[in-house]
């Protein structure tokens, strides 16, 4: 490592990095994380590129090759398929399902971006970084960065577009991320181009929750009118939305103004599907080059074709089934544990993915989380199962009823849960509901306080969970006592503390600490059965060059190019 | 020298036995050399049989998923097992339950309601006759599947909603043709005779007349039982059918229909279809066999 | 047979043809062997009842026969060449060509989506003759036939025309390609006396003027007497008589002939001259084994050697020959019916059972109101049989239902035993209901196919009589008994049953009530001449036992006559004469009337000269002013008849008539036939 | 004897034109009652879908009253016969509303739907009807024998067998395998007529399967009725070969029972097409009023049905017009 690189560490050190960047470089060159962690947790703390560059130097590591790939073949437009269609209206704050996420993240930007291996990349923000409680968040915005509609992006734009994104009556749906953390004013603008978040409670990963993990927060003019997004393209992203079709597909052409140069294609034509083995067969026929979400369950051909690549990204994207614990039979955590215990983790895992997912071991914290800690595997043990039967009472078994609705490989999931709980007796009726029954309904309210919406309120079911780059959102909303998405009505004092720390904690070591209580604490309580965290799989062609999968779905296509 | 012989009583040569038994007979040596009717009993019986034994008799639980994972037809397995490692065999022989237990329902539900309102359209002609026509005519102009759909979701699936919803569907289709065979018997003199007795119409439309439309009453069941069974299966496709894990022919179709994608694991959706069509065959044939005696 | 040149060969040679259906699996001999020839330009006539096989000897020779039939020995020769052997160019030559048929049907022969015109232009295109003049040449077969307007005829569609008019095309079309040979199976069954008359005339006519030889097939023998020289009797599918017409039914020499002739009410025998004569037994069931004389089981001649035996076609006469071993004393036949019935008198004198004044009613259709009956006035009386005659058209079935209230009359009231009827049948009580009955004429339609026999009865008792359980059972025996219905047939369903059979349990049905008044509506006309004699026997005797009236409805004059006290004659809905039976069919009677009698064939020969009548029936729909028979009345006097209708008469005791012509005048005009009157135009 | 005295008949008066006018004003008016009746029928099915339309647009989150204002915006909560009478009046002007869904106007969704439903459709109509007469037609000449066996079997096997399987393997096997015909069949926009009709091949092919066993078989009864009437006989005695005989006189009265049968499968053709449209991809009305239905879009699903419904019975009507110009006895009902 020249000495001009070490010159420049030193002196990033001392004058501009804080108490937090410091830690965690110590904590590098201690050996205290792999090097894929100390890059991922470094673009977190907003350490530029250089900084991470002359660092690894020093650790006498080989610098990361950010640059990008060799040059693209320019031209040509790319057919893309997206199942299942959006459902509403294509207002960002209110995207709730992947047709939207997908139609909007074409063409939209945000302050920054998860990439497939989880780390954060610069987009419309250049920098960022947080006070040492990590409770203000300060964000440097990219000069010179025009809207579609031929706006300057500023400031404004940012505090008015988050404004929306957590003003709790705007029926903004990335309040499942930011409730609890920030509130509307929170947002402040600092100057033309700086924005500060000042928090309501300190979170380490709060430049997650801006980044595309959270797929609404697409930033737009401050004057945007609610319904036009669809109507005139206002975006920062490479591609211009220009035409729109509810149910069948979308056209955009490359936007030549775009920030970052020159995107490699001429434009996207995004086509919806509503049957898996339609978009398969679409793509196996040649009549689309990528699809943006695949499952080995409905997508098996796509695995053994020449020309087609699975493309995957491990992710926290998972299936959670929660089990009520307020009311019989589910009420006594022995009962939960058991029924954990009968699950075959292994064979799910080969049987539903054929080895495309991680084992789950009844916590959220998935192992692709760098703060999650790998206690021992919890695997299929019917005599210790039927113990706990014993214990609770139940040796006899009972009746319950499993309800989940008909998408992807749920239905499968149900019916192995359900002959596996035969072995200790329990009797195990399935309800098998459309995706909008299933999530019909309040949420709040009567009679529980969760509404009558039946993913929240039945003895036990299963509920497709997206991914996240980070756990919190995961821990309060559906774990914490009084979680908004909290469907197995856990509450449990002790681990709401702990869990509160953990999202406050900065250090990894900390995060590390309070990550093993919650575990202990869930795994003995298992308010819920976390089976698997499966990969997000794409589809491409081999024609396609340049396209990572996403963690959350995301179809992200600027630096995409046709062979 | 004339004697009074009245010819009638006292028959030259000895009558044959009487006249229905022989032709009884007849008839049911004839039945029993068609090669329709034997086939056509031959399939159903079978279908019925296992409808019957369910999974007591099949080589393997139908709910059973030891095996693991998707097996290409093998001696362990005759027919394969499906994407949850259940033995296709027993899923399709112990599938007959399940299935008599939708189908056949709605297509008697169908045929009965619509013979009856066939009856009173046909009957009463006038305004009686034009008015049932009209709801007819309003219900057939919607697609069968939407309705379904719409009644489903308003009354939440299970078996039964099932049954009565295809049933009430079928109802004006088969009222239709249960009207057209009416309309062509009611003038006939025996039901003027039988209003000459006083008969009042309940009993000449259900003792007098539906007895001469059996025909194409039975004509029309079975036509209506494959639509069933092809309406069940569209319904599970959506989402609205049986409720897994039940091994429903449809359903063992709707669940594995995607593998075929890949051209291979063709074993998960043909035998299931196979089983559908060989049980619509053998019910038709069975109808033809009576046709073709009967009509003679 | 050597090979004789087609223009002199007889135009059908049949030597011993045998032709065989597959019924239920096994094979049943239908012809048992016929051989007959008809030479060039003769008629034909091969006379039998039904099963007898005389259509399936038709459909053979044109090689017709159903999928289930096949020739299995024999020859057909038409015009010199064997039809069996013939390939099927040739086959479609000969029927293109040499032979045609006419069917009872005419409505059915005719293909309902395609024009008249077109069907008799195809005839000649299939010949060979250019389109164009192909129409001209359908225009004169039309002509031919005595279409007064071909062109607009072509035009029409088979079901807006007549069963006349129909008929008459079908004649067209098979006269058109000049055959060789013509077959007639039951052409004029269908159609009313007067319309027949026309066909026949017109059949006749053409038969000369094209030399064509015709094959006439029929049960009636009157219609056979008048169109054919030569006769052969049909039975079981052997000709057991043949000879001349005046030879075979005057002199009649086999049983079963002789049988057949003293079933048929002729002469104007009347029912209290005596029963007619029948035929024991039944007509054998398709293809029933009969050893030796096929006529052996209902022969009351028949000895021993009659049935180890078949005789042989022996000569009796010039060209006559019979198939019995006594053909000698067959016609000193023992009578099968004692002739003596004493028949009670009808007391006309006290109040009459049935009463109906002004009896009219008007049907909607298509937007104009059709006239079916109208102002019909008339009594029965109890025991007393009131005939019912007149052509299609003119009502009396509409006039039947409105009694029965099947369907309400417009205008005018119906009284039974002094007291007012209701209208509609349901509003009637039930002792009204029992009161009045009624037999259709076509038992396979008035019997439920699906009911046993006892199930019928069972249940007319119940609703009739009242009567259940083992009373019922007991009644319904007796009611079998007194219809001549064996016990046996007690569990048998209708379609077991012969037609006869079938016309007793009807019979049974109606009477299980003890009904005053029965509704006869063409009971025997669907019935072969034997089974006839014996329902009719049947019905007078039921009436001599249980005095019961009856409405007796037909188009058979010569039935009509045999069975009814008085006559009401019926014209276009109007009650044209009423009277006793023997005044009006011996006159001077109703100028119609007289039109009506002289268009019966009679076996004799005898009787009237027929009366044409210009012209088709004018429609219901606009009924001609004044009397409304004047468009077509022989005796049209002219203006009076035009402008105002003639009042029902009472022109001597109990005998009316709607006429301007008073009853002497009419006497003696009845003397001579009318002059031919010119049609009147539209 | 020389020729008879020529006596003239008089020959029936020429029929009146009216009578097709009248029969067609009849049937038209019918239809209308027919259309009112629907759109009764449609509307209550449509209330009776459970859950709240406002819940379900403005999803899980939005407050109890933002939901209640939307409804409220919407009219969802005045009475049921004003909502009716709303809808209606506004549908017969041509304006159909908004959908609740996507906030567009239904008109825009269900337009372009409509389009490709009628061509599918058609398509479908072009290969089904021919093939199935011809397959009937051959049954009934060949009554008994083996083909007949054969096509009745098959026919009835296809149409029992679920769409969904006939059209996956048509995919496989054309599509993806033999790449001979296009797997989705939404051509690209501005394609030619010719590009199109490939690319809705393959539904027309599981369409015909489905259809097919269902008209051969009312074909074949007909066919076989005409063949043993009376007139076939006199064709057949005229001299006419089996083909002629078949063309001339058979088929023409063989068809119209086929035509009555094809026009009550419209509502199939265009609606209930939902499963073949999600497999193929295709933009059809039968998915757009599936997913009203799914989601609560009483607007979009209301009118969708209502004008499915206005499609068949425009077909029923057409239809009805054919029979009577190909049945005489309709056209002029007779003089007398």
């Amino acid at each position: 490592m020249d000495r001009e690189t070490r010159r420049r560490l030193e002196h990033y050190r001392r004058d501009t990095a804080g108490d937090v960047e410091n830690t965690l470089i110590d904590e590098f060159l201690d050996g205290e994380m792999d090097r894929s962690d100390f890059l991922r947790r470094g673009s977190v703390f907003g350490l530029s590129l250089t900084t991470l560059g002359a660092v690894l130097a020093a650790a006498g590591e080989v610098p990361v090759a950010f640059a990008r790939s060799t040059a693209a073949k320019v031209g040509g437009r790319l057919r893309v398929g997206c199942i299942p269609p959006p459902a509403h209206g294509l207002d960002p704050h209110t995207y709730a399902d992947t047709g939207s996420l997908v139609t909007g993240n074409i063409a939209g930007e945000m302050l920054n971006r998860t990439t497939d291996t989880g780390k954060l990349v610069p987009e419309l923000a250049v920098s960022w970084k947080s006070n040492p409680q990590a409770t203000v968040w300060t964000f440097n915005l990219r000069q010179g960065v025009k809207f579609q509609n031929g706006q300057e992006m500023t400031a404004d734009d940012v505090v008015a577009t988050f404004k929306r994104l957590v003003d709790p009556n705007s029926g903004s749906q990335a309040l499942s991320a930011y409730k609890g953390v920030i509130s509307p004013a929170g947002v402040q603008k600092v100057d033309a181009h700086t924005v500060a978040f000042h928090l309501d409670a300190p979170t380490g990963g709060f430049p997650y929750l801006t980044s595309s993990t959270t797929y609404q927060a697409i930033i737009l003019p401050a004057n945007y009118q609610l319904g036009t997004f669809e109507k005139t393209p206002q975006c920062t992203g490479a591609f211009k939305l220009v035409s729109y079709t509810p149910g069948v597909g979308a056209t955009y052409e490359r936007f030549d103004g775009w920030w970052g140069g020159k995107a490699p294609l001429d434009g996207v034509d995004l086509k919806y599907f509503s049957d898996d083995a339609a978009v398969v067969s679409a793509l196996l026929g040649n009549q689309i080059d990528l699809i943006n979400e695949v499952h080995v369950s409905t997508g098996r051909a796509l695995f053994n074709n020449p020309n087609v690549q699975v493309i995957s990204a491990k992710g926290a994207t998972h299936r959670l089934v929660p089990m009520l614990t307020d009311a019989p039979p589910f009420n006594d955590w022995r009962v939960r544990q058991a029924v954990a215990l009968t699950l075959d983790r292994v064979a799910i895992r080969q049987r539903l993915f054929s080895g495309f997912a991680s084992l789950g071991n009844d916590t959220p914290f998935a192992p692709v989380f760098a703060s999650s800690v790998a206690l021992p595997q919890r695997h299929k043990d019917i005599a210790k199962a039927k113990q706990l039967m014993a214990a609770a009472g139940k040796s006899s078994g009972f009746s319950t009823q499993l309800t989940t609705y008909k998408a992807f490989e749920l239905p499968a999931l149900a019916q192995i849960i359900q002959s596996s709980v035969k072995a200790i007796g329990i009797k195990m009726g399935l309800r098998i509901l459309t995706s909008t029954a299933y999530y019909a309904g309040s949420q709040l309210g009567p009679p529980k306080g969760w509404g009558t919406t039946p993913w929240l309120n039945t003895p036990i079911n299963i509920t497709d969970w997206g991914g996240r780059a980070i756990p919190n959102v995961y821990l309060t909303s559906s774990l914490e006592t009084k979680g908004v998405w909290n469907a197995s009505h856990y509450s449990n004092k002790k681990f709401d503390k702990v869990a509160k720390s953990y999202i406050a904690a900065i250090s990894l070591k900390d995060q590390r600490k309070y990550a093993k209580l919650c575990e202990l604490i869930l795994q003995h309580d298992t308010p819920a059965i976390y089976p698997y965290f499966y990969y997000q799989l794409g589809g491409v062609s081999k024609k396609v060059k340049g396209y990572h999968a996403d963690p959350q779905g995301q179809v992200y296509l600027s630096h995409v190019s046709l062979a | 020298m004339s004697t009074t012989v009245d010819p009638a009583l006292v028959p030259q040569a000895a009558p044959p036995p009487s006249e229905s038994r022989i032709a009884r007979r007849e008839t049911l040596v004839q039945l029993l050399r068609s090669p329709t009717f034997i086939i056509g009993t031959l399939i159903v019986g079978w279908w019925v049989f296992w409808a019957i034994a369910g999974s007591s008799l099949t080589p393997h639980d139908p709910l059973d998923q030891s095996a693991g994972q998707l097996l290409r037809p093998s001696h362990g397995h005759w027919l394969g097992t499906d994407s949850l490692g259940r033995d296709v065999l027993s899923r399709v022989l112990a599938g007959a339950s399940d299935t008599f237990k939708v189908a056949p329902l709605a297509m008697l539900l169908g045929v009965g309601g619509g013979t009856v309102i066939g009856l009173i359209a046909g009957y009463f002609r006038g305004v009686v006759d034009e008015g049932i026509s009209l709801v007819i005519n309003s219900i057939l102009a919607l697609p069968v599947i939407v309705i379904s759909v719409v009644a489903i979701t308003a009354i939440g699936s299970s078996n039964a909603t099932l049954i009565v919803v295809i049933g009430v569907v079928f109802t004006p289709i088969v009222a239709r043709t249960v009207r057209a065979a009416v309309l062509a018997e009611r003038d006939l003199e025996y039901v003027a005779a039988a209003r000459l007795r006083g008969e009042h119409a309940p009993y000449v439309m259900f003792v007098e007349i539906l007895p001469n439309v059996m025909g194409p009453i039975i004509v029309e069941a079975t036509v209506r039982l494959g639509y069933a069974i092809f309406a069940v299966a569209g319904l599970t496709f959506l989402g609205f059918g049986v409720q897994p894990p039940s091994p429903d022919w449809s359903l063992q179709i709707a669940d594995n229909y995607q593998l075929l994608n890949s051209g291979t694991y063709w074993w998960t959706v043909l035998f299931p279809a196979l089983a559908i069509a060989t049980l619509i065959v053998g019910v038709n044939l069975i109808a033809d066999g009576l046709q073709q005696v009967f009509d003679r | 047979m050597t090979e004789t040149t087609t223009e002199t060969a007889p135009a059908l040679e049949l030597d011993d043809l045998a032709v065989v259906y597959r019924v239920r699996g096994r094979d049943r001999e239908v012809i048992r062997g016929v051989s007959l020839t008809i030479e060039r330009g003769a008629a034909y006539g091969l006379v039998g009842e039904s099963g007898c096989g005389k259509s399936t000897a038709a459909l053979a020779i044109v090689r017709y026969l159903p999928r289930n039939g096949r020739v299995t020995r024999g020859r057909v020769r038409i015009a010199g060449r064997d039809a069996v052997s013939l390939s099927y160019g040739q086959l479609r030559r000969l029927r293109a060509n040499d032979v045609s048929m006419v069917y009872q049907n005419p409505g059915a022969s005719l293909n309902p989506s395609i024009r008249v015109g077109k069907q008799i232009t195809e005839v000649f295109t299939i010949r060979g003759v250019a389109r164009s003049d192909a129409r001209a040449r359908a225009e004169d077969a039309l002509k031919l036939v005595q279409i007064a307007d071909p062109s607009s005829v072509m035009q029409r569609y088979p079901h807006q025309l007549s069963g006349g008019m129909q008929q008459r095309v079908v004649i067209a079309m098979a006269l058109a390609k000049d055959p060789s040979l013509l077959i007639l199976d039951e052409p004029t069954t269908g159609l009313d006396a007067t319309v027949e008359a026309e066909v026949l005339d017109l059949v006749a006519g053409l038969q000369a003027e094209l030399h064509t030889a015709v094959l006439f097939i029929s049960h009636n023998l009157g219609v056979i007497a008048k169109m054919c020289s030569r006769v052969g009797v049909l039975y079981a599918g052997r000709l057991v008589e043949e000879g001349m017409v005046d030879q075979v039914l005057g002199d009649p020499r086999h049983p079963y002939t002789v049988g057949l002739l003293r079933c048929i009410p002729r002469g104007g025998v009347r029912k209290d001259h005596g029963r007619l004569d029948t035929i024991p037994g039944f007509l054998p069931n398709l293809g029933e084994a009969l050893p030796g004389c096929v006529f052996t089981p209902r022969c009351p001649l028949a000895k021993d050697v009659c049935h180890q035996q078949e005789p042989e076609l022996e000569r009796v006469g010039d060209g006559h020959v019979s198939r019995c071993h006594f053909h000698e004393i067959a016609d000193t036949m023992p009578r099968q019916m004692s002739a003596d019935l004493e028949l009670p008198r009808v007391a006309r004198e006290l109040e009459p059972l049935l009463r109906f004044e002004d009896l009219g009613k008007v049907f909607k259709q298509h937007g104009h109101d059709i006239h079916a009956v109208t102002g019909v006035s008339a009594a029965v009386w109890p025991g007393e049989t009131l005939g019912l005659v007149g052509e299609s058209g003119s009502g009396k079935t509409t006039l039947a239902r409105t009694l029965l209230g099947i369907v309400a009359p417009t205008t005018g009231a119906v009284e039974l035993d002094a007291r007012l009827l209701a209208p509609r049948l349901g509003q009637r009580s039930e002792d009204d209901v029992r009161a009045l009955q009624i037999v259709f004429q076509n038992p396979d339609n008035a019997l439920n196919r699906r009911h046993s026999v006892r199930r019928i009865l069972r249940r007319a008792l119940r609703k009739l009589a009242g009567l259940g359980g083992e009373v019922a059972e007991k009644r319904m025996l007796e009611l079998m008994r007194a219809v001549r219905l064996a016990e046996r047939y007690v569990s048998a369903r209708p379609e077991q049953l012969s037609g006869g059979l079938k016309q007793r349990l009807a019979i049974a049905r109606a009477f299980a009530g003890d009904p005053k008044l029965v509704v006869c509506d063409e009971p025997t006309s669907a019935l072969d001449v034997s089974v006839q004699a014996a329902i009719l026997n049947l019905l007078v005797e039921l009436q001599a036992e249980r005095k019961v009236s009856y409405l007796f409805i037909s188009h058979d004059i010569g039935v009509v006559r045999y069975v009814s006290d008085r006559i009401a004659v019926l014209y276009l809905g109007r009650l044209m004469e009423l009277g006793p039976a023997d005044v009006v069919f011996d006159g001077p009677h109703h100028p119609y009337t007289e039109a009506l009698l002289s268009a019966v064939p009679t076996i004799d020969g005898g009787g009237r000269q027929r009366i044409k009548l210009a012209g088709e029936i004018p429609s219901a729909a606009n009924p001609p002013t004044g009397c409304v028979f004047h468009t077509r009345c022989p005796r049209f006097l002219g203006a009076v008849c035009v402008e105002h209708e003639p009042p029902l008469v009472e022109t001597e005791r109990g005998h009316h008539m709607r006429c301007h012509i008073p009853l002497e005048e009419l006497r003696t005009l009845q003397k001579t036939p009318p002059a031919e009157r010119a049609g009147v135009a539209e | 004897m020389a020729g008879l005295l020529r006596r003239r008949a008089a020959a029936r008066p020429l029929p009146r034109r009216t009578n097709i006018a009248r029969f067609l004003l009849k049937r038209f008016a019918l239809a209308l009652v027919t259309l009112f009746l629907l759109s009764v029928i449609v509307f209550a099915a449509a209330q009776l879908l459970p859950g709240n339309v406002g819940r379900n647009v403005l999803g899980p989150f939005a407050s109890q009253q933002d939901v209640d204002t939307y409804n409220k915006l919407h009219g969802l909560d005045k009475p049921m016969l004003s909502q009716y009478w709303g809808w209606i009046s506004h549908f017969v002007r041509g304006d159909l509303g908004k959908s609740l869904q996507y906030d567009v106007s239904v008109g825009s969704l269900l337009g372009p739907a409509l389009g490709n439903s009628l061509k599918l459709a058609a398509l479908a109509f072009v290969l089904v009807v021919p093939i199935s007469i011809l397959g009937g037609t051959i049954a009934a000449l060949r009554r008994g024998r083996v083909t007949d066996r054969a096509i009745t079997i098959t026919g009835l096997s296809l149409t029992s067998i679920p769409e969904f399987v006939t059209a996956i393997v048509l995919i496989v096997v054309f599509g993806v395998a033999l790449k001979w015909l296009p797997v989705n069949a939404t051509a690209p926009p501005g394609a030619g007529f010719f590009t199109q009709i490939k690319f809705l091949l393959l539904p027309s092919f599981a369409l015909v399967a489905v259809l097919f066993g269902y008209i051969a078989r009312i074909t074949r009864a007909s066919v076989i009725e005409a063949v043993d009437a009376d007139y076939t006989r006199t064709a057949y005695l005229k001299g006419l070969g089996p083909r002629q005989v078949l063309g001339k006189h058979v088929l023409r009265n063989s068809l119209l029972p086929t035509i009555a049968v094809v026009a009550t499968q419209t509502g199939y053709l265009i609606g209930g097409l939902l499963v073949i449209e999600k497999l193929f991809n295709y933009n059809g009305i039968g998915q757009r009023i599936y997913t009203a239905a799914e989601n609560k879009d009483f607007t979009l699903l209301q009118s969708g049905v209502l004008i499915v419904g206005l499609v068949y019975l425009a077909a029923t009507l057409i239809a009805d017009l054919l029979y009577s110009l190909l049945n005489p006895r309709i056209r002029f009902a007779g003089a007398e």
